[in-house]
């Protein structure tokens, strides 16, 4: 199970990556982006769960907390940014 | 089963996401697949995140991104063959290399065990926040730095936008209604984390959520500017200062006697929560 | 005595905050750059004394478990850089601020704090999580101060760079993910011990390096940093292609060195990155050479510039003999490099401060009216250059020497080469500079501490090649 | 007491130029003063060395600056010729400079160059290894730089474009011999008649040997404006006349020729040279240097023009000595370093009186300035009679010094050479002191006092009358030439 989990985020690297490389609007770059990060993050999770404990690994858990919030930290200041050139387009 | 299931449509979900050429179906389908990631999260017994990834990951995400779908014009660029082919040559390139890394992956415990064991020392129960909060607690202050800095610096560059909201009547009572008990719920998420699932930045981050909706009912905060840009930096500004604090002390930086782990954990959680919240009000609002 | 090395980190990130407040802003300012400066350089002197390497561990909590600082010869190198710039820089700041740009100098300073915080936490690490947020810290601090100016060019630059270094940061994850999964640890002094007689790493570096090396604008992924280094206000710009490019190359050459074993695959990569790093030298320094604006031709010589330190990589993978010398040689290029960027850049603001334009051709005449502007670009494009005394010099000394020694011939006349290329795009400046043609002679003074930071910077990356051996002293140690 | 002295020499006008940079354009009096002073002082220094070193003292700073390499400064019998010559023509430049540029903008920068130029020739005169010398090499071209474009015009502009396109390219070409030399032999400390651990190496690889004597020589070739490489030195004379003279007749072009005498003397030593005939074509390209430069002097219109050929035709002529084997011709190279140096600045410096009194630049416009500038016009000749090698002056020694070495070296025809190239400076020099004294007289209307002010008709004079003294005074006397016999002594009597 844990190999489809795996495999999974795999998937979701290489495809938003291919993307990522010929969207053409910010918006679809910004989606792009965002969605290979949730793979990186299932990649984490699933590592957390590969293990030989009774409870998944506690740690991975935590770092994929901070990576979201760090992403969204990001992906904030980027809808910001897009707008205010959206808005000067128009 | 369930897990092929879940995984097959949040690869459909992402796909259609990436691909459709109207944003709108894009911004709609990526909220899909944040809720779905959310599930999978549950699957993989990650509760923590995936209440984060829910409210978060999803929801203020996909708020933000609908933001900026109704903003953008739906025009699509031509996009050159040759770009396909190579974007379609590195992505395979690199799916092939990957390929061969999967299996040298090993079932091991990692450092999961080590936290386990020192779980009591830490000052909370639950051991994700232990590690969030104690044993990585570096790393949570640097995130809290992240996201004030993020907000602050959109606030800095002063990017004028117009409001959006809804009007209607039935929601604007509902959205007051509403509040307190979100408040309330997601000060208890926040104390949850102290023993469970929950903590800082889902609580948090479920507060902004109301916030957001409340703004979005077309209502106002009661408060002054100056009190939400205290509320904001309150998160990096208390968690740093304790770090100074026990540094000054000589217990170390960010280190905590045994004693006083847990009341020390409680306040910084609970100003995580306050500036979590309102930092990601601010985020949707794109001003004070 | 060591001191607490949280104070790096955290008094800068207090100094943010408090900078926000708009009546005790100058002097969070002052107070707090300075105490930085003063931190970095007890933590630098402290490397040539006390025990080194330093650790850390932040709560208490030993290395799987815990994030852990580590100072040692490199890292107070680096720190003391960091240092000595942000300080001159926030010197710099408090007159450019009150002359022009007033309204961004009202938040400049929360994201200035930031960056040192973010620049101090890099130098310092010890874990690769760490870093992660760390790069983020630094990569968003910077991307605000590119779109400070708030026009158009600035916010398109700045949206480049963002999107470009999310999808490094996410490699980068990856990367650390991929170890984590096959070594279970991040730490690197960990990592080290575990990785020896592996091979799986290989996999895990891919995403790394290819992080890094957008992170650090290696040739083909440069394409962001010259856009994004010219078009914001000069401070900024003096802070974003001195400090803000090199930590990935930090990171990359400390993977190198002290975590990664000896493996087949490495070398073939140092090859790779290696003739990636003579692309940026050749394309870098022509772009540069071409350049008809004061900022670009900076910007772009950035990129020439970083490539000197991947232009080494083979070095690094087969010099283990020369361990001490590559460092030094690594620490003064970066040196020099970055204190010679930063006040060129300094002094590019003011040119445009007195010409009120950026054109090269109407670059003011500053031997005749601006003596220490004047002084500031020619000692630091000496360094660029790499002539004696400067650091630079001392630094392609030994990458040269060192490149013969290890039969790299290429690398070793790319070197020179660059270097004859480098004189070609400061050449331009300095003859700007002499001019005596009447338009180019404006006489309104220039606040005197805009003149004399950039002067210091300049002065200091020349003058510091003839006391190497003081400096590096905790390399050597260490 | 040692360390402080010879530290004191190299920093002493750093010091000022330092001083100099963070002092306010206006203030005159107080720069000359500084400058005065620490210009007696070098030369105080220089006296104290001279003593202690002629009665065995050694002198010398060493540590180690980069892994490889050490910063080595040392104080040879060598090193003091030189460190004498530059110091004392520092000061009689120094005052030169501070009449001549009485009044003109950016005194200041001037200034700091000028000071940092002459403690980069101050430093190359005391390194102790190639590295050091190249240290200073190089900040000796960064710093003379912004001397040339002093004046910012186009021209001058031009002109430093070129001098840095030399000089770089030849900085590169000497910065990989040097790092060739560290990575196969670890050492480049000069020793008396060569250094050990380079002689075995080259030995063994006698091409790579080859390679590298001749990447040295053509590295420094380019400051000494050997053949191809002169370019640069005639387009250098925009700069003002202070600059012309003091570093054009004297430090840079000196630096190439003093750099040479390590490299052959100290470095691969007289022995190795001779032994693996690296001398040879490197002869016959100075021979025709010199040739060269004294020919197209003859045809120069501008005399500033005029005095570089000559320059580069002077140069070769200490070159070719330094080449040739034997002690005699050895002798005549380093005497004619000196000499040539105080000739050449002499006609420097009168040439700078002719341009700021009446403008003159080019040759027609010598026009009688001879009768209105006595003085000058007495240093001048005096001067150019000793570059033509006339009995007397001490351009007379140095000459008979060459052909005796050529002689003995067994090269005869480097004699018809020197003899040529003095009949060719008859040529280009004379008329021009014809020209001065006999030309047409000027209409200027007469202007009361001196010539020009005292603090440019002086140093000339000073300098005109040691080209007389220096060449009658007999040679037991106090003398640049007894130091040199010493030197040669010491040398030759190495090994």
């Amino acid at each position: 199970m844990i190999g489809f989990y795996y495999f999974l985020s795999l998937i979701l690297v290489v495809v938003s990556l291919y993307y990522f490389i010929v969207a053409r609007s910010y918006v679809k770059r910004l989606i792009s982006v965002n969605i290979l990060g949730s793979g990186v993050f299932l990649f984490f999770v699933a590592t957390a769960k590969n293990t030989t404990m009774e409870n998944p690994d506690p740690v991975p858990h935590a770092l994929v907390l901070t990576g979201i919030v760090v992403a969204v930290s990001a992906t904030a200041i980027a809808v910001a940014l897009i707008l205010y050139l959206n808005k000067e387009e128009r | 089963m369930l897990d092929f299931a879940l995984g097959i449509m949040l690869l459909s979900s992402a796909l259609v996401s990436l691909h459709s050429k109207d944003l709108m179906k894009s911004g709609v389908f990526f909220l899909i697949f944040g809720f779905l990631s959310g599930l999978i999260w549950v699957r993989l017994e990650a509760f923590d995140v995936a209440l984060v990834e829910i409210i978060l990951g999803s929801a203020i995400t996909g708020f933000l991104i609908f933001k900026l779908v109704k903003g953008s014009k739906r025009r699509a660029l031509r996009v050159s063959a040759f770009t396909k082919a190579w974007a379609g040559l590195v992505s395979l390139l690199f799916f092939l290399f990957m390929l061969f890394y999967l299996p040298t992956i090993e079932r091991q415990d990692r450092v999961g065990r080590l936290v386990y064991e020192n779980l009591h020392k830490s000052g909370v129960e639950s051991a994700v926040n232990a590690v969030l909060l104690n044993f990585r607690g570096y790393d949570t202050l640097l995130e809290v730095g992240v996201i004030t800095l993020a907000i602050f610096g959109l606030l800095a560059l002063e990017l004028k936008r117009e409001a959006y909201h809804w009007d209607n009547p039935l929601l604007q009572s509902f959205s007051k209604l509403l509040l307190p008990f979100i408040v309330f719920f997601s000060l208890y998420i926040t104390y949850l984390g102290t023993f469970s699932v929950g903590g800082a930045f889902q609580g948090g981050a479920l507060l902004a959520g109301g916030l957001v909706f409340f703004a979005l009912a077309k209502q106002s905060l009661p408060l002054k500017k100056s009190l939400i840009l205290l509320f904001m930096a309150t998160g990096l500004g208390f968690f740093s200062l304790v770090g100074l604090f026990y540094a000054l002390l000589g217990y170390g930086f960010l280190t905590y006697p045994l004693k006083l782990s847990t009341l020390t954990l409680i306040f910084i959680e609970l100003s995580i929560w306050i500036s979590t919240a309102f930092l990601l009000y601010t985020a949707y609002k794109g001003k004070l | 005595m060591p001191i607490d090395l949280g104070y790096l980190v955290a008094l800068p990130l207090l100094a943010s905050l408090l900078s926000l407040i708009p009546s005790l802003r100058v002097y969070t300012a002052f107070i707090f750059s300075l105490l930085s400066f003063l931190l970095s350089l007890y933590s630098f002197i402290y490397t040539l004394m006390g025990d080194i390497p330093l650790y850390q561990w932040i709560g208490g909590w030993v290395a799987p478990l815990g994030i852990g600082f580590r100072l040692d010869g490199l890292s107070g190198f680096f720190l003391l850089m960091t240092g000595i710039i942000g300080f001159f820089v926030a010197l710099y700041s408090f007159s450019f601020f009150k002359v022009e740009y007033q309204r961004q100098g009202k938040v400049f300073w929360f994201f200035f704090f930031f960056l040192w915080a973010g620049l101090n936490a890099f130098f310092l690490s010890e874990d690769l999580f760490n870093l992660y947020v760390v790069l983020e810290v630094l990569s968003l601090s910077a991307l605000v101060l590119v779109a400070l100016p708030g026009h158009r060019k600035a916010i398109k630059a700045s949206l480049n760079y963002l999107f470009l270094s999310i999808l490094a940061s996410m490699f980068y994850l990856l990367g650390v993910a991929m170890l984590y999964a096959n070594y279970g640890v991040l730490s690197m002094s960990l990592l080290s011990e575990k990785l020896a007689g592996t091979h799986a790493f290989t996999y895990a570096l891919f995403p790394i390096i290819v992080a890094l090396a957008i992170k650090s604008a290696l040739l083909p992924f440069h394409f962001w940093l010259p856009p994004a280094h010219s078009s914001t206000v000069a401070p900024a710009s003096a802070l974003l292609s001195s400090l803000v490019v090199k930590p990935p190359a930090y990171l990359m050459l400390r993977l190198w060195l002290e975590v990664l074993p000896k493996d087949k695959s490495l070398e073939y990569l140092s090859i790779v990155l290696s003739l990636m790093g003579a692309l940026a030298i050749l394309v870098g320094s022509y772009y540069a050479i071409r350049q008809k604006t004061i900022k670009m031709l900076l910007a772009y010589s950035t990129v020439a510039q970083m490539g000197y330190l991947f232009l080494m990589a083979p070095l690094y993978y087969h010099g283990e003999s020369f361990r001490e010398a590559l460092l030094q040689a690594f620490a003064l290029q970066v040196f020099s490099h970055a204190l010679a960027k930063a006040s060129m850049f300094l002094s590019s603001g003011n040119a445009i401060y007195v010409a009120r334009r950026d054109d090269l051709s109407y670059m003011p005449g500053f031997a005749h009216s601006h003596p220490l502007t004047f002084f500031a670009l020619f000692f630091s494009g000496a360094t660029l250059i790499g002539l004696p005394l400067s650091a630079g010099f001392v630094a392609k000394f030994l990458f040269l020497g060192l490149s013969i020694r290890l039969g790299f011939i290429f690398q070793g006349s790319i070197m020179l080469f660059g270097s004859l290329l480098a004189s070609l795009y400061v050449y331009p400046i300095w003859r700007e500079s002499f001019s005596s043609h009447p338009t180019k002679f404006y006489d309104n003074p220039i606040p005197q501490l805009m003149e004399l930071s950039a002067f210091f910077l300049g002065f200091l990356s020349f003058s510091s090649g003839i006391v190497t051996f003081l400096l590096l002293q905790g390399i050597v140690r260490g | 007491m040692e360390r402080l002295a010879v530290l004191s020499l190299l920093l002493s006008s750093f010091f000022v130029s330092l001083f100099i940079s963070f002092l306010k354009e206006e203030r005159v009096f107080l720069r000359s003063l500084v400058n005065a002073i620490a210009a007696f002082y070098k030369l105080f220094v220089v006296a104290y060395l001279l003593w202690s070193v002629y009665r065995g003292g050694v002198f010398e700073i060493r540590y180690s600056m980069v892994p490889f390499a050490d910063f080595y400064l040392t104080v040879d019998p060598l090193a003091l010729l030189f460190v004498s010559l530059s110091s004392f023509l520092w000061l009689i430049t120094t005052i030169y400079a501070i009449g001549y540029l009485e009044g003109a903008p950016n005194r200041r920068r001037f200034f700091v160059f000028f000071n940092l130029a002459v403690t980069s020739t101050m430093g190359i005169a005391l390194a102790g290894n190639m590295f050091t010398f190249f240290l200073f090499y190089e900040l000796l071209t960064l710093s003379t730089y912004p001397l040339v474009v002093h004046r910012g015009t186009q021209k001058a502009l031009r002109a430093g474009g070129i001098y840095l396109v030399y000089t770089i390219l030849g900085g590169s070409l000497f910065m990989l011999c040097l790092v060739l030399l560290y990575m196969f032999v670890g050492d480049s400390t000069f020793h008396t008649g060569g250094n050990p651990s380079l002689r075995a190496w080259v030995l063994e690889n006698p091409l790579w040997g080859k390679l590298l004597f001749y990447g040295f020589f053509f590295a420094m070739a380019v400051k000494a404006a050997v053949f191809p490489l002169h370019q640069w030195l005639t387009r250098a004379m925009v700069a003002p006349a202070p600059v012309s003279a003091l570093l054009h007749a004297v430090a840079v072009v000196k630096a190439g020729a003093f750099g040479i005498i390590r490299l052959v003397y100290e470095l691969y030593g007289v022995e190795l040279v001779q032994s693996m005939e690296l001398w040879q074509p490197l002869a016959y390209l100075t021979a025709f240097t010199i040739l060269f430069g004294s020919f197209m002097a003859v045809f120069q219109e501008e005399l500033k023009k005029r005095l570089a050929y000559s320059t580069m035709s002077h140069l070769s002529y200490i070159i070719l000595g330094i080449l040739l084997p034997g002690q005699l011709s050895t002798m005549g190279a380093l005497l004619h370093l000196v000499n040539h140096g105080i000739m050449k600045i002499t006609l420097f410096m009168c040439l700078g009186n002719y341009a700021e009194k009446y403008g003159v630049h080019k040759f027609k416009e010598l026009d009688g300035v001879g009768k209105k500038m006595p003085l000058t016009t007495i240093a001048f000749t005096v001067a150019s009679l000793g570059l033509i090698g006339t009995p007397m002056t001490v351009g007379y020694l140095t000459k008979k010094y060459l052909e005796a070495g050529a002689k003995a070296a067994g090269e005869e025809w480097a004699i018809y050479v020197f003899y040529i190239s003095s009949i060719l400076s008859v040529f280009y020099l004379m008329p021009i002191v014809f020209k001065a004294l006999f030309g047409r007289s000027r209409e200027d209307k007469e202007k009361k006092g001196l010539e020009v002010s005292p603090l440019m008709l002086i140093p000339p004079l000073i300098t005109a009358f040691l080209t007389l003294l220096f060449g009658i005074l007999p040679p037991e006397a106090i003398s640049p030439l007894k130091w040199v016999q010493y030197i040669v002594n010491k040398a030759y009597g190495g090994y």
